[in-house]
């Protein structure tokens, strides 16, 4: 299976599986690999990266919400020079490509980051993200920033602006829309009493960026890939964007939940699924397992 | 900057609860019957820990998170020990899946006779697996309470210990001899307030003892973890030593190098 | 207590509290007197009503989500004169005021709305549903027409456009907003296999419309009242809204998982609260246990 | 239109599980303490289940909205009987809050001698309450299994009644015979494709008797109602005497009257 998540005529970026974990969910490298089999995986999105050093928010940082969570980390990350430093060498050694999410800043920033990132054929592609506050004219002039950097350059947009934004994205020169952000909000912290704003993350969240997705997808030309990512937690929830419009999707924090289930929506979409037979033996693969689990069985078998 | 750290021994395994004892008014243990990578965990690591249904189905999405569960004892090869509020029914038989081990172990220096252990506004959990070990090596234990972890019923521990119930202001009997005699302190704080937690207590200590070394006072932290692996950055402090991550480098911090304004 | 939900200057809409349940979510009158004290609520939206008859809409109806629903029902109602008449009676016995809630459809139909409502003492306000598709313009024109009607006019914004149509609502006369509609949405139905739309409701939307509330609060002046509606669920979900600078709430479909919570909110925030003695008899008053039971076991004591 | 109808017995109350009684391979009973309110129950009235945790807390909204139960029995003033999947775990003691009665009982003719059930991908268990009143006034009951209803083991119902399983054409033995003879039919589908199974089964019944009467043959709905007092609209259905809510007017219509067309 090859999933081409680019729109055809510049470089594009050619996946295995149409299945990646969502940025800032697991991490620059390769955190989750105990639990989750990367070569499964179609590609790694890296945790967002910003051109200077971004120090964590303080505060509340996580706040449970019924059915889901709020979460508000301030992106920390140390720039993306020391980003590229510490995590070059497991880059080299994932079976997978590399995608480095860009934090959208401004597009002297850009600038600077195609300094950092050019000739670096680790990083197979960019995933610029949008800031929620930004207008059509931000939008277009950041991406048209960011088109410089040479690498394929998917963007991820803003949750209730997606489909204002879209157009200027694309009129930029984006490869690819990410379709979209995990949506702001804002609820109260249980231990300080107070409300915070953060991101939402949950399963509801899949219906409302489904719909996002359908609307985009007969809203923009035919040969713009559309990647969703909002909410899936089953593979089930993956499929729906897939009928919906997407070739690909993004899991965010289910992979948090329960890590297997990133790998085993990769081995739906993929074409790897295997489901077990009724009377299987313990060392026989199964669905929710992750292969490296199933291996160890084996190998202990 | 932190790299993704070590997670070598890091799985995501089944168990079952395999027996349930009621120890005191407000707590229950549960021996939880698990692969056999759990059983060298060491005082100091956890388990995030989420019931399953049928086929690996996760139903309910409330709470979403994992609970992060301090084994209290490592009864063998099979079998670990969680303490877990009584008022949250479990039955025997039910199938978790835990994700661990996580986090350091606590490091206790060569030739430790005193050990001090704050436990401010949590119950003392976190830190009971510690007490076989050290008892064994004749260290003497005193386990300070403060806030509302007064309210917490000793009748289970071992006798050892000494148990001490702190004022209102935070003082208790003793406090400048119990902290010289000290060869290392944990304090435990509940996961609200804990920055300002960790800050009283210190102040505590700072105002009866003007030399506070390094590697003597540990901070332990019991954040909720969204990933455990280093990935979210949820669980991020500030330290001395550049940002660190109660998942990877905790749960325990020498509170003289943390950050603890917010 | 005394809340008044309207802008300063016009005829003016007052609630003894602040609490009531959303349109679409009790019928047009008093279809749930035998599970909710009325008497405890600010007021009663009717559903949404619209000048023609319309017919419900086929299919799915109803998708359950994990934690939440989908709903299409296509508004079905009897047009404006049939829902008048049929209701006219229940809504004078009624010891709370009746809010109309008219479907925004064209500039002609709020003329007729107001040759069949106005002199209509028993309609307290007006409440207008603004369709999610439509832009600033199309609002200000369907606002302004409405403001014809000689009632105090609440206009409902759509949950994704809130912010962008809100000063546009403002200008053409609304007295207040109502924030938002519930958001929009696609899921898979499980009996067809097909994907259906509709609108989510459930616990995670109070977050992202909290967070609306919030921003609209610091944009709009400060004399126009804001009303919260969306994933409402508890008494602490109301009060999130009052301090994100709403005067008064709508509760959704909370009413249909739990009638009384509808209650129990309006007693919480309209200062009726009480809390059951550890050691209470069978016979008193309980927050969850609804006016009319109460009533009930104090004649069967 | 429809007004918001009669609700004047419908109460929100609590009952708790009493008893729980495995029936069949696949199906259990559970046996409810009610309020006594709930006694006067007749057969095609319904009651919306939900189960309730401390102090009527709801904290796992998933399945958001209740169950649509309607008993098989009622034991006495105090007691309903419903039967639910063995699948779903039940305990006793465990607590519920009931919405109901939901809905008009069936009306059965004066003089009912002959009865038939048609039963087409579901459990016929919304229709087993009727079964003990038909067959003390001598009325005899043929019921037909269609499609996934055969999967239905019937070995814990009364032995009067005739149990017959359809052809995958849906056609069964002596077909015309049983249309001709019975008095009046009932017809419960899954609320799976509904709308088109009662169009099959009224295709299959037109083919066979060229006459079908008025208050002949009746569907039953099965929908889930979300406000179940006619608030919602979702149960709506189109018939010639214009618009009809399963959860009013319901749960049984003469499906001569009742547009079956999407
Ligand atoms: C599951 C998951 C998925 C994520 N996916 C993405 C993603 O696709 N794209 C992405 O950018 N981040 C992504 N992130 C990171 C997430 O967006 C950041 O955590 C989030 O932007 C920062 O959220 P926060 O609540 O921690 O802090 P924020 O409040 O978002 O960050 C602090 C401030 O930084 C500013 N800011 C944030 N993002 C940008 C930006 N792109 N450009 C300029 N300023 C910005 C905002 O003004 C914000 O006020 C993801 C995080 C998680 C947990
Ligand atoms: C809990 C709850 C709360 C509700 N609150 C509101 C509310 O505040 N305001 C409101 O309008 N409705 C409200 N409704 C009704 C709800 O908006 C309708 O159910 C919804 O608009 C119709 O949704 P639907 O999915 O059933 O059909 P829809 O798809 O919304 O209705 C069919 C079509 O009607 C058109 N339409 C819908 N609303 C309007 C409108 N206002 N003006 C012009 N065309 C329209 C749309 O184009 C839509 O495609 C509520 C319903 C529920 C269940
Ligand atoms: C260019 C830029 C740089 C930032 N640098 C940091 C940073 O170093 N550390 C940090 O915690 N937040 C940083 N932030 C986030 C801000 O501190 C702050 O959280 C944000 O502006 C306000 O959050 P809000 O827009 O979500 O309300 C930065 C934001 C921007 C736009
Ligand atoms: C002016 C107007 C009148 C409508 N009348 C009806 C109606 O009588 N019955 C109905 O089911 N839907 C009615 N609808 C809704 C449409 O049938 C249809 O659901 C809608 O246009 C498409 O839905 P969507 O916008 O949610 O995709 C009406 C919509 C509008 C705008
Ligand atoms: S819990 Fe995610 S980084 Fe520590
Ligand atoms: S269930 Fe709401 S109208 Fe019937």
């Amino acid at each position: 299976m090859v999933v081409e998540v680019t729109r055809p005529g510049k470089t594009s970026l050619l996946l295995s599986t149409p299945v990646m974990p969502a940025a800032g969910t697991v991490g620059f490298g390769d955190n989750y690999r105990r639990l989750v089999d990367y070569e499964k995986l179609g590609a790694i999105i890296t945790n967002p990266v910003t051109i200077e050093r971004w120090h964590p928010a303080s505060g509340t940082r996580l706040a449970p919400l019924p059915g889901g969570i709020l979460v508000h980390t301030g992106l920390p990350n140390p720039g993306l020079k020391s980003v590229i430093q510490q995590n070059r060498q497991v880059w080299e050694k994932l079976p997978i490509p590399v995608v480095l999410h860009l934090a959208g800043t401004s597009a002297p920033h850009m600038k600077r980051a195609g300094e950092l990132i050019d000739g670096l054929d680790v990083i197979a592609g960019i995933e610029l993200g949008l800031n929620d506050d930004i207008d059509e004219d931000e939008a277009f002039a950041l991406v048209s920033a960011a088109t410089a950097i040479e690498k394929p350059l998917l963007v991820r947009l803003p949750f209730y602006e997606a489909c204002h934004l879209a157009p200027a994205a694309l009129d930029a020169g984006a490869d690819a829309l990410v379709v979209s952000a995990a949506p702001r909000g804002t609820a109260r912290d249980e231990h300080t009493g107070r409300l915070v704003s953060g991101r939402i993350y949950g399963p509801l969240v899949k219906p409302l960026v489904l719909r996002i997705v359908g609307r985009l997808r007969r809203q923009v030309p035919e040969e713009i890939p559309i990647i969703g990512a909002g909410g899936i937690h089953s593979p089930q929830d993956a499929r729906d964007y897939i009928e919906a419009g997407a070739v690909a999707v993004q899991v965010d924090t289910a992979t948090w939940a329960q890590p297997k289930m990133l790998e085993r929506i990769a081995r739906d979409l993929g074409g790897w699924i295997a489901t077990r037979r009724k009377d299987a033996l313990m060392d026989e693969w199964h669905p929710d397992m992750g292969q490296t689990e199933a291996a160890q069985r084996r190998n202990l078998g | 900057m932190l790299q993704g750290g070590q997670f070598d021994n890091m799985k995501d395994t089944q168990a079952y609860i395999e027996r349930i004892r009621r120890v005191s008014r407000d707590y229950q243990r549960l021996e939880l019957a698990v692969d056999k990578s759990l059983s060298s965990m060491l005082a100091g690591q956890a388990v995030l820990a989420r019931r399953i249904e049928k086929d690996y189905e996760i139903q309910h999405w409330n709470p979403y998170l994992r609970e992060l569960w301090f084994p209290v004892e490592i009864l063998n090869s099979n079998i670990i020990v969680v303490e877990v509020p009584a008022a949250t029914s479990y039955q025997p038989g039910q199938l978790l899946s835990l994700l661990g081990p996580i986090g350091k172990p606590f490091k206790f220096r060569r030739k430790l006779r005193n050990v001090l252990l704050i436990v401010y506004d949590t119950p003392p959990t976190s830190l009971l697996m510690m007490l076989p070990a050290l008892l064994a090596n004749d260290a003497s234990v005193t386990m300070v309470l403060m806030g509302t972890a007064c309210q917490y019923d000793t009748g289970h521990l071992p006798e050892e210990i000494e148990i001490l119930h702190a004022e209102e202001d935070l003082s208790w009997q003793d406090m400048v001899m119990t902290l010289g005699w000290a060869d290392q302190v944990f304090v435990l704080v509940g996961p609200s307030k804990e920055l300002s937690n960790f800050a009283d207590v210190m102040r505590l200590v700072r105002e009866r003892r003007n030399d506070v070394p390094a590697n003597y006072i540990f901070g332990v932290f019991q954040r909720q973890l969204p990933c455990a692996v280093g990935a979210c950055y949820v669980c991020m402090l500030r330290s001395n030593a550049g940002a660190k991550l109660q998942c990877v480098d905790g749960p325990a911090f020498d509170l003289t190098t943390l950050h603890l304004e917010n």
